[in-house]
């Protein structure tokens, strides 16, 4: 499809930059004591943009732009998580203490181009339009997380996530210089095609290209061994910030993983949504050993943390780890099943860290032991905490389990060659339980109940609720849920 | 006719917290009526339920089904049988009673009765549950509650009991998940367990993993699941300590319900779904029985602290259900196919699963009776308290002379069964477990003899007897288990048709090799 | 011509162990970002070299010019937050920038 | 129903229902409700009485009735349970009513003003239930329930005066040893059941005679029965605990450790002895030999009289189980009836001296002495008259002289000992033993009687104080004390010495159905053997008494002098030749021992070292790796797998350094291992 007529599907994005460019203006002319203006423009702005993409639902798949994005389910769908994940995000902004002092007007603005930036990156079929969609949302997520300017936390996380990030697009970039070397095109069909019909001698090319782009994908989604900027940066970062990073950028990371494994280094095999690797390249057994050493890695480290939101920057490299399970075994269970993670995920990580929000406004902490006694002192935040620390560790009745199980399942329908992936996976949600706990046992075990604190709010009383009851209810009903992602299932094929 | 009564006592103590929720939490006495209100009615329903149930079918009534995720092919399934219908009574009736004995909880008394009522829900969840799915959802369940009500209300080490206890049984509970689902995956994408008890072991016939076995690698699975709820030797370590640190109702529930959680699973799930495995597992079951037996009672004889001592007794007893359920092979061709002791040995694990339930939540409260006025419960620590305590030492006397299985109490009757049944194929095991007969008489008496016995210690002079609260805990069980002593038959006829339904699903599809 | 591509390729690789090395080694968060150019020019070689050597069309071209593009853009922002750690620390050394660990 | 079942049920559950009045109300009920008990004891004496009457009238031996009903019914594993009446059942029941009788008259002037006075009668209620439960029983499950709540009742009743630490310690000695006895008995059911799938006695009988159980499973299963009996009837080697029970109230010891519990064991075997093989019946024999001889070497040099009499007891029962060895096992029925009327007015009778000794000191004063002890009595002839004439005529009867009861049924014992030993010349030891026991049973009672009763009291203070025997105790000593004559057991015979008569008639010895001897056989042997048997017995009784007499009565021969010159003999018998050391040597001490290590193995090892500790010794190899934090393993996480994977998630956490060069150097190494891996 030519770009005039591209143009057309193309509204949400209009949406999108609308709101940027009213941002802006906004934030011009505005007063300039009042803030929170900006913020109401931006989160009108993102609302209408949602209208907008769901007035935009695909029911078939199209190829905009000549080739270089894709407009189908699959994209639509993670397009809605990251919307939903930004509106959060933004409202939360609006209302945290965290930013006091600094523009928001501009914060608001990098938070849309980035969230651009997301939308190419989940929709890209290209590999120009993937490298940009990266770099976009890469360089305005360095300059969120060192938002706040004169705090040496911030800043030192800023400059190790540009460096990092630079340093791993850049293996990323050169990964994709071969690939195109190999088969003479960017476009990922073609680029499939042509791997397909490749001389089996150039596989050891392909193996290093793509080991290098995994490098770039898996500094995305913070897989071991590319997750060393993670804590750093989460911990630096403003929370609200890192809480966004451990959702959005993840999702539209793995929608590019899941798309560059299952299109380009996978063919369709049989009826169905099933793949084979190319050549039969061990990849699958390799992303298999990867996400097992990213979630152990993940628990382990987070079992020892003091501070609660660097724990949960560790658990958040252990849940990309659960995630990355579904991989190798190219089906479409396995697809269906990191997708339906995704949604409960965004919906308990979002939570914790809202919690720790909040706690840091009204304790200036984000430390285990200041925890102490919280769900005494604040009664219904500590419920909430309660319900997303199960929720993370996967325990019926809650969201985190149905996403985990159906993770299994996919692991293990794919055969007893994959029962070991699941055997450790289970183990290690044992083992996350443990840090989890701990932050339970700080609230509840530890501590006075007698003491009382002043409560989160009406404001957050009211966001966690929408977090925290899908995070509940989807745990024991999630048939709506399982649905629209099955029929977001539809990846574009030319 | 589709009757919602399962439906009924799974959901009336979710009402219950519903309605504390309405209740400020100062207002404690309303809290207590509603939970005690919550529970009684769910007793009542469970009475209804039995008047109700058709003893001569031995397979399941009461039917409930409804889709859940049908994508996933999960139902809300509900149903009783022989082997659920003995616990689905006994759950509402311990909740009932350990709401009153825990009606001195003063700290956070609206968190702890809310959270009580929710780890109802999910045991009897978990007794009434045909889906498999539906299963593992109650069996988790009841983690999240039992973790607060030890590590909150429990004694001096309560987190570390709290999490020690959490973290075994979730061990057991992901293996439980994994095998749950390759069985669903290999047997026909079903969670139900109707379907998968005739579909699991054609299916699995023959498959092998790694060289392995399927059948044997899913039964490993489950039972390390299983065993650690039992708990069976060695897997134990987290029993005494759970039970001590816990609060006395929290020690009613855990050794009264918890514990027969594993037995009934294997029997539902391991005997229903891979019959072929009992054959291979039996006689490491029996022997594991010996270890429990024997173990347990040494262990339970070196106790100083009467809590521990019940706590170990509870390790002994589960190993005479577990060798009642090794006696199914009898039943086998090997055998020569003595379906008498078949069903001796399962109506011996199935009533020693009921009977342990009412004797040791007789214990427990007995202990915290006495806990509750001397703050300690050091057996050395007392002395001559039957002076006192007349009642008191009556009604102990009752429950330690169940639990060493005197004849004339229901425990007894259920190691006699236990014992008769495996004694064909397992004679030497047998032989020496009974050596835990004598063991179980010489902790309890040795623990009685020091508590109630001998001189008056001077400082519990005016210790207060029992009272009519406490009494009203304990004389119901102490009732059924003598009632069940002298007419077993009561309880035994309300499962023989469905031990029947067990035997031949494990002779018929299970010998085949 | 395939010995022509591989000299180009081999510079190419050349040049990127080069800036990797230099992105591992530099205290200097300048000199790690001239690393990073390196490595980015390295990946630009290996694209033109590919569209000029391979017969192929011309996107090999089209995606140097992007990167060289992007390339500038980074280096903008990298140098603003090096600014800006320069403000709060009075140092562009890397090492100093280590507070936040394990 | 046939009147003898419902005569039976209703002995069987009168008691029970006194119990529960009893344990329930007795304290409300006026004088306590002891007549609810002594009324419900009494009509089962009447019940048992008019059978007996009636049996009597008809004198046939084969007389026979049995009831049961399905108790549980599991499909095909099914249990019946009922009643079995016969001329031994009859018999037996008769003898317990009486004697239960007796101790529950007896109990009233003695438990007079006792806080738990209702609670006594409770348990004599419940044990009388019991007891008539082994006697009814015609099935094995019956049996072994009876036969653990008789253990029940013993417990409860030795340690009655439960704050006095002897006596409570003594009760759950006797419960645990017996259920030792009842392991055995235990595993003699499970035999029994496995191999015939049931439980009653008729399909057992059946089927040993149809060779269903037969070889050495059959000597098994009837020496794991007699295991039971050894517990019950406190045979060697589980005799430790029947002395002990002199701890318990004196009605008590003549009721149970005398007449009627303790026979149990015996009436078991005789009720079992068709089914046991001739390897199990000698077994039996060398277990009842060694304990009658045994035993009453101990009784020489006791001091308490009732201790004496305990021991004396054993001794007697193992006469019994003796005769059931070498197949005289209706003699042994008949010794067993005999001995539980003598036995138990022999304690009634001490029962009497005690409780004048007790109130006698208690006016005295002089709490130092014992009150059981013979050697603080003496004379006591002169104000006990009655219980002195009474207790001559029992003590006559135990040592078998002629026209007492004791005389016939030892004499039948010895000669089937004797019959067999000239059939099986091997085991002449067994003779030895019934003789031998027999000479000193009849020399110990002399010297008790004379200890007691004769020579100048040893307290005059307290001897002044003694009053006779209030009439609740006269009257049973009166009746028991008759009652050893031997007259009542040979009616409508008067020969002293033939030994026959009704009860003869009514019980008839069986066939062995496994092997051993043939009734009519081993009838004719006794026969044979009776003479000579009756010479010898009368012989050694007489001499007995008269060194009994020589050394207690005329002081011929200085007992003391004795004792000093054989030192080692005396110490022997006095300390019980040292049993209950021996066990607590051999097996409390290791087995407590044992439990304590294996708890210690539990909580402290197993959980702690290797559950706990699995971490810290990962965390060791892992400090040698040179990446773990060794601190993390003292701070706060108590789980040791938690421990272990904290430590090697603090070596991990220990490449998150903070700087950047050294994740960008692990991840190009990243890439590089990657690369490797895929190379390779």
């Amino acid at each position: 499809m030519d770009n005039l007529q591209s143009l057309t599907y193309f509204a949400p994005e209009w949406g999108l930059i609308a709101t940027v460019v009213v941002v802006l203006l906004v934030d011009l002319i505005r007063n300039r004591r009042d803030d929170r203006q900006v913020g109401t423009w931006f989160v009108a702005g993102l609302i209408v943009t949602a209208l907008l993409l769901l007035g935009n639902t695909p029911d078939h798949t199209l190829s905009l732009f000549r080739d270089a994005v894709a407009w189908d389910p699959f994209s639509h769908f993670f397009k809605e998580i990251v919307l939903l994940s930004s509106l959060f995000v933004a409202v939360v902004v609006l209302n945290s203490r965290e930013l006091d002092g600094y523009p928001l007007g501009e914060f608001y603005m990098l938070l849309g181009i980035m969230i651009l930036g997301m939308f190419w990156m989940v929709t890209s079929i290209d590999l120009l339009m993937a490298y940009l969609a990266i770099e976009i949302v890469s360089l305005t997520s360095f300059v969120l997380a060192g938002y706040l300017k004169r705090s040496r936390r911030s800043n030192e996380s800023a400059l190790k996530y540009v460096i990092y990030g630079a340093f791993s697009s850049g293996l990323m970039l050169f990964g994709f210089s071969y690939l195109f070397g190999l088969t003479g095109t960017t476009k990922f069909h073609a680029v499939a095609a042509a791997l397909r019909n490749l001389d089996p001698s150039a596989y050891g090319a392909v193996v290093v290209a793509s080991i290098l782009i995994l490098a770039g994908f898996g500094y995305k989604i913070s897989a071991v061994p590319f997750h060393f900027w993670t804590p750093d940066v989460y911990e630096g970062a403003p929370t609200a910030v890192t809480a966004y990073l451990s959702v959005a950028p993840k999702a539209a990371g793995f929608a590019l993983i899941i798309r560059f494994f299952h299109d380009v280094l996978a063919v369709p095999t049989g009826e169905g949504l099933a793949w084979s690797s190319i050549g039969n390249l061990p990849w699958p057994q390799l992303l298999a050993i990867l996400s097992v050493v990213t979630m152990t890695l993940g628990n382990l480290v987070a079992l020892r943390q003091t501070s609660v939101k660097r724990m949960l920057a560790y658990s958040s490299i252990a849940h990309a780890g659960y995630m990355l399970m579904a991989l190798p075994v190219l089906s479409q269970d396995g697809v269906f099943a990191i997708l339906l993670y995704l949604v409960m995920y965004l919906l308990m990580n979002l939570g914790a860290f809202f919690v720790v929000i909040v706690v840091e406004n009204r304790i200036a902490s984000e430390q285990f032991e200041d925890y102490r006694g919280l769900g005494w002192k604040m009664p219904y935040l500590g419920v909430l905490m309660t319900l997303f620390m199960f929720s993370l560790t996967g325990l019926p009745p809650t969201a985190g389990f149905i996403g985990k199980f159906y993770l299994f399942a996919a692991v293990i329908k794919a055969g007893s060659a994959y029962y070991w992936l699941a055997l450790v996976g289970v183990i290690n949600s044992v083992i996350s339980l443990y840090y989890y706990l701990r932050v339970v046992k700080m609230m509840y075990l530890k501590g006075d109940p007698q003491e009382t604190l002043e409560g989160a709010g009406r404001f957050y009383r009211s966001v966690l609720t929408l977090l925290a009851l899908p995070t509940l209810l989807l745990g024991l009903y999630w048939a709506p849920v399982a649905e629209w992602v099955r029929q977001s299932l539809l990846l574009f094929k030319p | 006719m589709q009757t919602h009564i399962l439906s009924w006592l799974i959901w009336l103590p979710v009402a219950g917290i519903v309605a504390m929720m309405f209740v400020p939490r100062e207002r404690k006495d309303i809290i207590k009526v509603i939970a005690a209100v919550a529970t009684g009615l769910q007793t009542w329903v469970a009475v209804i339920l039995l008047l109700n149930y058709d003893s001569s079918l031995g397979t399941f009534q009461f039917l409930e089904k409804m889709d859940w995720i049908p994508a996933f092919h999960i139902h809300y399934s509900l149903g009783v049988d022989g082997l659920s219908l003995p616990m689905v009574l006994l759950t509402p009736l311990l909740s009932f009673l350990a709401v009153f004995v825990s009606w001195n909880i003063d700290r956070a008394t609206k968190g702890y009765f809310a959270l009580f009522l929710l780890l109802d829900t999910g045991m009897i969840g978990v007794f009434l549950a045909l889906d498999f799915f539906l299963f593992y959802v109650f069996w988790e369940v009841m983690l999240l509650p039992m973790y607060f009500l030890i590590g909150m209300w429990g004694g001096p080490q309560r987190e570390y009991a709290a999490i020690k206890f959490f973290l075994y049984t979730l061990v057991g509970s992901v293996l439980m998940l994994v095998a749950m689902l390759a069985l669903y995956f290999t047997c026909g994408q079903t969670f139900d367990f109707i379907t998968l008890s005739q579909t699991a072991p054609e299916q699995l016939q023959g498959v092998t993993w790694w060289g392995l076995s399927a059948i044997r690698v899913i039964w490993v699975l489950l039972f390390i699941g299983f065993a650690i709820k039992v708990p069976i030797f060695p897997l134990h370590t987290w029993l005494p300590l759970a039970h001590v640190e816990a609060p006395t109702a929290i020690s009613v529930i855990l050794a009264g319900i918890l514990l027969k959680m594993g037995l009934y699973g294997m029997l539902r799930i391991n005997y229903g779904f891979l019959p072929e495995a009992v054959w291979w597992f039996a006689g490491t079951l029996a022997v594991l029985g010996l270890i429990n037996v024997i173990w347990g009672a040494l262990c339970a004889l070196a106790q100083k602290d009467l809590k521990k001592l019940v706590a170990y007794s509870s390790i002994n007893h589960m190993g005479y259900a577990l060798l009642g359920m090794a006696a199914v092979v009898a039943a086998g061709a090997m055998q020569g196919e003595n379906v008498q002791a078949a069903q001796a040995g399962l109506a011996g694990a199935v009533f020693q699963m009921f009977n342990h339930g009412t004797i040791s939540a007789m214990l427990f409260i007995l202990v915290g009776v006495v806990y509750d006025r001397a703050h300690h419960r050091e057996i050395e620590g007392f002395g001559g308290l039957a002076k006192p305590m007349p009642i008191y030492a009556g009604v102990t006397m009752v429950a330690f002379f169940a639990g060493l299985g005197l004849p004339g109490m229901s425990g007894f009757v259920s190691e006699f069964l236990s014992f008769v049944g495996a004694f064909p194929v397992f004679k030497v095991i047998v032989i020496l477990s009974t050596l835990g007969i004598l063991l179980n008489a010489a902790y309890f008496l040795r623990a009685y003899l020091k508590i109630f016995f001998g001189p008056l210690n001077e400082k519990y002079a005016t210790i207060p007897e029992i009272n009519g609260r406490e009494l009203f805990t304990v004389v119901p069980l102490a009732v059924i288990t003598i009632g069940l002593g002298v007419f077993p038959h009561l309880f035994l006829n309300l499962v023989k048709n469905t031990i029947d339904v067990v035997i031949t699903q494990v002779v018929q599809l299970g010998n085949l090799f | 011509m395939t010995h022509s591509l591989s000299i180009y390729l081999l510079v190419a690789a050349i040049l990127f162990g080069l800036g990797v090395y230099a992105i591992m080694t530099r205290r200097n968060a300048i000199a790690i970002l001239m690393g990073v150019e390196l490595v980015l020019n390295a990946a630009n070689l290996n694209f033109v070299a590919f569209a000029r050597f391979g017969g192929m069309n011309s996107s090999g071209h089209v995606f140097a010019l992007f990167v060289i593009v992007l390339a500038a853009a980074e280096a903008a922002v990298a140098l603003a937050i090096i600014i800006n750690l320069y403000h709060n620390l009075h140092t562009i050394n890397v090492e100093e920038a280590s507070t936040l660990k394990q | 129903m046939n009147i003898f079942i419902q005569y039976g049920l209703a002995i069987y559950l009168l008691p029970l229902a006194a119990f529960l009045i009893q344990i329930f109300w007795g304290r409300r009920l006026p004088r306590k409700g002891d007549w609810v008990s002594i009324g419900a004891v009494l009509l089962t004496l009447v019940l048992s009485t008019a059978m007996l009457a009636s049996l009597l009238l008809d004198l046939n031996p084969d007389f026979h009735q049995e009831a049961s009903f399905t108790w549980l019914d599991l499909g095909r594993f099914q249990i019946r349970v009922g009643f079995l009446m016969d001329t031994v059942t009859v018999i037996m029941l008769f003898v317990v009513a009486l004697i239960s009788s007796a101790s529950h008259i007896f109990s009233i002037k003695y438990m007079e003003g006792d806080p738990a006075y209702s609670r006594y009668y409770a348990y004599l209620s419940l044990f009388t239930f019991s007891m008539n439960g082994i006697v009814l029983s015609n099935n094995l499950l019956l049996l072994y329930v009876s036969w653990e709540l008789v253990g029940l009742s013993s417990y409860l009743l030795i340690g009655f005066w439960y704050e006095k630490p002897s006596a409570a310690l003594a009760g759950m000695k006797a419960f645990l040893t017996n259920r030792v006895g009842d392991i055995g008995f235990f595993i003699g059911i499970l035999l029994m059941f496995t191999a015939t799938g049931s439980f009653l006695y008729r399909d057992m009988f059946a089927g040993v005679a149809a060779g269903t159980i037969a070889g050495t499973t059959l000597t098994l299963a009837g020496i794991g029965l007699f295991m039971g009996a050894v517990g019950k009837s406190s045979q060697v080697p589980l005799h430790i605990w029947l002395p002990d029970a002199m701890e318990g109230p004196t009605p008590v010891s003549a009721l149970m450790h005398a007449a009627t519990m303790v026979a149990a064991g015996v009436f078991m075997m005789v009720r079992f002895f068709p089914i046991l093989t001739p390897d199990a019946l000698l077994v039996v024999a060398y277990i009842g030999g060694i304990t009658a001889l045994f035993a009453s070497l101990i009784a020489i040099t006791q001091t308490d009289i009732k201790k004496v009499l305990a021991y004396s007891t054993v001794s007697q029962l193992g006469y019994m189980i003796l005769a059931v060895g070498t197949g005289a096992y209706v003699a042994a029925f008949f010794h067993l009836v005999t001995h539980a009327v003598f036995k138990s007015n022999l304690f009634y009778g001490s029962g009497s001296v005690i409780h004048a000794m007790h109130h006698g000191l208690e006016r005295t004063h002089r709490h130092d002495l014992d009150p059981q002890d013979m050697r603080n009595m003496g004379g006591l002839k002169a104000k006990l008259p009655l219980t002195y004439w009474s207790m001559v005529a029992s003590t006559l009867a135990i040592a078998g002289i002629p026209f007492f009861s004791g005389f016939l049924s030892k004499d039948q014992i010895l000669a089937g000992t004797l019959a067999f030993a000239e059939h099986h010349p091997v085991h002449f030891l067994l003779p030895v033993f019934g003789f031998g026991a027999a000479l000193i049973t009849a020399f110990y009672m002399t010297r008790l009687i004379f200890l007691t009763f004769h020579q100048e009291p040893r307290h005059p203070e307290v001897f002044a104080q003694i009053q006779r025997a209030p009439f609740e105790m006269a009257l049973p000593l009166t009746i028991l004390g008759t009652g050893s004559l031997y007259v009542f057991y040979t009616l409508p015979s008067v020969n002293p010495f033939g030994g026959e008569g009704w009860f003869q008639r009514l019980v008839e010895a069986r066939d062995s159905l496994a092997g051993g001897p043939a009734a009519d056989w081993m009838a004719e042997q006794m026969h044979h053997a009776h003479l000579p048997t009756m010479i010898l017995s009368i012989a050694v009784a007489l001499a007995g008494l008269v060194l009994g007499w020589l050394m207690y009565g005329s002081r011929r021969i200085s007992a003391e002098a004795l004792a000093r010159r054989f030192p080692r003999l005396h110490d022997l018998s006095y300390h019980k030749f040292y049993v209950d050391e021996l066990y607590a040597k051999l097996l409390y001490d290791p087995l407590l021992k044992l439990a304590d290590f294996v708890g210690w193995l539990d909580w402290d090892w197993y959980d702690k070292k290797i559950i706990d500790g699995f971490g810290r010794w990962t965390t060791r190899i892992a400090r040698w790796v040179g990446t773990a934090d060794y601190d993390g393993l003292d701070q706060g996480l108590v789980d040791g797998v938690g421990r272990t994977l904290r430590a090697v998630g603090g070596g991990m956490q220990r490449l998150q350094t903070g700087r950047i060069q050294n994740y960008i150097l692990l991840a190009t190494a990243g890439v590089i291992i990657i690369l490797l891996s895929q190379v390779f």
